[in-house]
């Protein structure tokens, strides 16, 4: 994990609000594990003054016909126009530069997985899952991605995994793309037939309490890549906590998202109750 | 073997400049050390960082017991800046000792442990705690902190409370005390001369302004906590201000903090008085940035002649 | 000729917002209005923004005499904000009432004119001659412009003091009095009360908080007057602070400023509980903005089915 | 006057530290006075937070070779990085877009120009003299130029005034380019020459000084295009003022630089003293 001044290979539009940032990063493709993410700085000015974390959704290398030159290391990440950030994220131009500190944070773990993996994504939550797709079938996993969204629009990189050999399952919430409903009913129908299955999860936090209940009552692992407001990235500010497993007010158990996660073993973290939702 | 020619001829021309500032009695290698709560217990920054090229190490705050901080949200960016509600969460004195010290005993670098309490005499107790623990160098008395409901807020801003607390302290210890101002009060010089007359051996300034943020679609303030504490470049008009009065108000030195994110930023500070500069959020925005402050400050010395960052310590020009 | 079928159905599916708010008596036809000191006299942006949409106009601060105001430097400019030391700079009250007034007479929005005085004395002086003049709403006592030594900032600070000059203006004027308080204190509770009890019938604040520059270049203060106010979009969070505690310390209404730049900075300083808004440095910055942060507060409450502003001022979420 | 958001056409090196910059500004070759500035925003967040004042350079029409598409009326500035703002400015890609504020401020009164005017330039402070020549040729004044920089890269533009049909005079501190020595003088010998002569001038303060001097000594008339820090360059914020001829500690005489100027005439201002200097 280092923090390095580089440059934009390519920004460009994917689908409706979400696009495709490509940065020069030698060694990325070494140091990079599944789950980790990076700290964007996207200004020298001070207004947006935080970084910005990202997934690392893949690392490739760029032939020369793409860059005109050498062959080029980058990472690849995916990201929504959300805000102030995202916006100005998307108005860089190939040549920009930006700072890009990383690869930070714990990753999915990948020991125990099941033969089966079962890798669920909401909208933009697919962004750390390809790594660990990529991974988990180079150990000889079978993995299936199941995504979900509003929308059409906020089904991303299908194509990238098809490529990678990983069967697809596709719900959103108007029916535009794949089943019509949640990519929870898809999830418990995967869980009815692969009832041994390891599960990995990346989205709303909506999402993942639904999944959480799903894993639970089915006896699965889970893992859950977690987002939160983040400011250093590093586990110095203490802004990205979450309550572990053992919180109580006045026994507190606060977990750093940014260092002990963004992944946590669905265990580890403290749940609402159900009746509190 | 002979010494390259170029090199005491370059060193005639070019001689090192003199970075080390006394602080209190501490020695410093140099002017510039991390705001407290900003960079852990050091050991998070080792990657980034070598710690061997800073000024002191200043540790997150400690208290007596353990301490939850705040419920999330916690943070919220502001333009130039941004509010934080940590709420001082730490691992309490006693895991202090145990769990962190050993990974700063190792360094060279002065350690200076920033601590708090809910009460007078949980602030002694602190105090006398750090005093028995080797590789407290120094240590920094937060009465300031604006985040926590039944904490420091009153001592930092009535002038008879910071002195009782600040004498009440300053017998536990053998070590420098210094003592951390808010800037939330009318009149910083009134609180600096209420804590050099208890005791303190320095002063350091400013910790966060209070402030708010608005989440219009939830109809909610931002911060769990409600208010929080402005740091970052926005503030550092204001912090420029007050170190720039707190000098003139007191003799023991003072430490500049608010904004400093570059040498130049630094070399203000040191400019209208301050001993010494701690640098807060820039180390989370950019985790490597004080050893490019440090360097800076030499180049820029180097380049105008100043042999000694002493000379330029409270240079300002005024008619 | 009958009028158009879509029209009066359209209207009922999207009544119009109503923007109005009352402000001491005097009605606003919206809550947005200029910053004293940014506006001119209000011709100056005549070309940039229509001055029939704005909730008030609100004058450069006027004093007894002509004041040339501060040497230059007078500006610097900061992270997210900048600082002035302008002096109060302003033609004085009787070429006010000669040049400024006639223009300012053809207008229909109400016109609140900004003042102060170097002494109790002055201060009454102004406020009787504005009590002349027709077309001035209302007034708004600066007590605390922080550039001027012998000006506001001790009746500023000093609630005893805030409340004599309250008190002795007030017999003076039979139109609103707003009065402007200073960020720059411990406790703005405790000012807006004393201002509240001594017969003020609004308050406003924030003004500027006090901050430095420095030059390295010419190892000087950037500005003449060597602090400066710092406003803008770094001081918001602060500013909201202020207002929120100014509003739950007094039954008077409260004038939010500070850093507001959108029609959503504004929006946030009314949910706090401000009943009107000022815009200042923002209009530096864009002359046509406060047209825009009118237009955006329509839509902002067209889209969630808020028909009367007032109904949105105020109502924070708190648990 | 008005405020604009538009287009950037092109934005280019012109030498060493100095850029050209084309703006998407339909009508400013009908508005724009000779004199006349503009302010430019240069970023949609708030750091850096003030626009920053430039010269009209010169108004012209892209032909629709350069834009690919239609003609584009562009306004044309000069400018030279010398801090955060015009570092920033120098980043900015064709297409990027910026706020535009301007035509602003009085510019130069051609009304009683004499027959030969003498145009007198320090550095980047040739910008807004390039109208004023296109204006006084237009109505049949000899026009010359005397241009002053430390070095040959402070020299811009005199390709651009050639073709006018503008005879240019070059003195150069280090001698790389023109005569060796001080553009004032150059002024002093034209001014034997053209006794009759009005002089413009805009540049350092220093130059300025001295030309005034110069001018007062010859009794010739001068109007002089003066620099200040602004924040809102319509007469609002009165942080730009300069002392006016009549000032005095007790009886101030202050003028905006942004609205009463930024071209004066020199009687209108109080100069400093010649024992003062
Ligand atoms: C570990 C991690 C990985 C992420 N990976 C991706 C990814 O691969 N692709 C992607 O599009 N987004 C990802 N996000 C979310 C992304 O960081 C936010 O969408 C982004 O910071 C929004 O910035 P903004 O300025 O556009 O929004 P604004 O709302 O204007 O941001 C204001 C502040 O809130 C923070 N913020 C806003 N939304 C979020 C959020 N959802 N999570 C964390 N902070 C937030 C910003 O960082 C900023 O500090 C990730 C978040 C985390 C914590
Ligand atoms: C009427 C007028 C016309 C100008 N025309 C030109 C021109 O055609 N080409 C050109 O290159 N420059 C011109 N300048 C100067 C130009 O505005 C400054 O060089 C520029 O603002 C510097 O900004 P910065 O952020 O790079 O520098 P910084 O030093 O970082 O700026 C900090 C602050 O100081 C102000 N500032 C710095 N230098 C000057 C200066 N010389 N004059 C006024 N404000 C300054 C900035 O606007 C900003 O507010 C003109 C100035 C004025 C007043
Ligand atoms: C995330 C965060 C946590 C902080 N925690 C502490 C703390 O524990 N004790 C303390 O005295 N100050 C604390 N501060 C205040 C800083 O030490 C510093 O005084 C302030 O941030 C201003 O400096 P800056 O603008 O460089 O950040 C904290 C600041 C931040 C941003
Ligand atoms: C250039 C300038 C001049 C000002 N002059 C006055 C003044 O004459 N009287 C006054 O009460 N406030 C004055 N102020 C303060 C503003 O009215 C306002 O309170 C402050 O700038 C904060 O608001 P903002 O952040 O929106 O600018 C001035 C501010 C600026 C920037
Ligand atoms: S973001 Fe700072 S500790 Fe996690
Ligand atoms: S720049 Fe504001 S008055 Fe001239």
């Amino acid at each position: 994990m280092r923090d390095l001044e580089t440059t934009v290979l390519y920004n460009r539009p994917l689908a409706g609000e979400t696009w495709q940032l490509g940065l020069l990063a030698p060694d990325y493709d070494q140091l990079a594990r599944p789950g980790q993410f990076v700290m964007l700085r996207l200004t020298a000015g001070s207004d947006p003054l935080l970084r910005r974390p990202f997934g690392i959704f893949r690392c490739r290398t760029l032939p020369p016909l793409c860059t005109g030159q050498a062959s080029q290391p980058a990472v690849e990440l995916l990201y929504k126009v959300v805000g102030r950030g995202t916006r100005l994220l998307s108005s860089l131009h190939s040549g920009d530069r930006v700072a890009l500190l990383g690869p930070l944070g714990r990753g999915f773990d990948l020991t125990d997985c099941a033969p089966t993996a079962l890798l669920v994504a909401g909208g933009i939550g697919v962004a750390p899952l390809y790594l660990l797709a990529e991974q988990l079938l180079r150990q000889g996993r079978q993995v299936r991605l199941l995504l979900g969204g509003r929308r059409r629009d906020d089904i991303l990189a299908v194509t990238e995994f098809e490529r990678l050999g990983v069967e697809t399952y596709v719900a959103t919430d108007d029916g535009s793309l794949g089943e019509q409903g949640l990519v929870t009913q898809v999830l418990e129908r995967k869980l009815g037939r692969f009832p041994q299955a390891s599960v990995f999860a990346c989205g709303p936090m909506a999402m993942l309490r639904a999944v959480e209940r799903l894993c639970r009552q089915a006896a699965v692992p889970l893992q859950v890549s977690l987002e939160a407001l983040m400011a250093c990235g590093v586990g110095a500010c203490l802004g990205c906590v979450v309550p572990g497993q053992a919180h109580q007010e006045d026994q507190p158990d606060y977990r750093c998202t940014c260092k002990q996660g963004p992944v946590f073993d669905a265990q580890e973290l403290l749940w609402p109750q159900e009746d509190s939702q | 073997m002979n010494p390259p020619v170029s090199c005491p001829l370059e060193q005639t021309e070019n001689p090192p400049v003199q970075l080390a500032v006394d602080l209190a009695g501490l020695r410093l290698r140099n002017p510039v050390m991390p705001a407290s709560g900003t960079f852990g217990y050091g050991e998070e920054f080792a990657p980034y960082v070598d710690l061997e090229t800073l000024g002191a190490i200043v540790t997150k705050g400690i208290s007596l017991r353990p301490k939850a901080g705040n419920p999330t949200p916690r943070l919220a960016e502001t333009a130039s800046g941004m509010l934080n509600a940590i709420g001082l969460q730490n691992v309490g004195v006693e895991a202090f000792a145990r769990d962190k010290v050993p990974f700063l005993r190792q360094l060279q670098t002065p350690v200076i442990v920033n601590f708090f309490g809910n009460s007078l005499d949980e602030y002694e107790q602190v105090a006398a705690r750090l005093a028995e623990i080797d590789r407290v160098d120094a240590v920094e008395l937060n009465i300031s902190c604006p985040n926590v409901k039944q904490g420091g807020i009153v001592f930092g801003t009535d002038p008879a409370a910071a002195a009782e607390v600040v004498g009440r302290v300053r017998r536990h210890l053998r070590v420098p005390l210094i003592v951390k101002l808010t800037p939330n009060v009318t009149d910083i010089g009134l609180m600096a001369r209420a804590a050099e007359d208890a005791g303190a051996d320095a002063i350091s300034c400013i910790n966060t302004l209070t402030g708010m943020a608005v989440d219009l679609q939830r109809r909610r303030l931002h911060l769990a906590n409600k208010t929080g504490g402005l740091s970052g470049p926005a503030i550092k008009p204001v912090a420029l201000r007050l170190v720039y009065q707190a000098v003139r108000a007191v003799s023991i030195p003072v430490i500049g903090i608010g904004g400093i994110a570059s040498a130049e930023d630094a070399l203000e500070f040191l400019l209208v008085g301050a001993r010494a500069v701690q640098v807060g959020t820039a180390n989370l925005v950019n985790p490597a940035v004080m050893g490019q402050i440090v360097s800076g400050m030499e180049a820029f010395c180097r380049e105008r002649n100043i042999g000694d960052i002493n000379d330029w310590i409270g240079s300002l020009q005024e008619e």
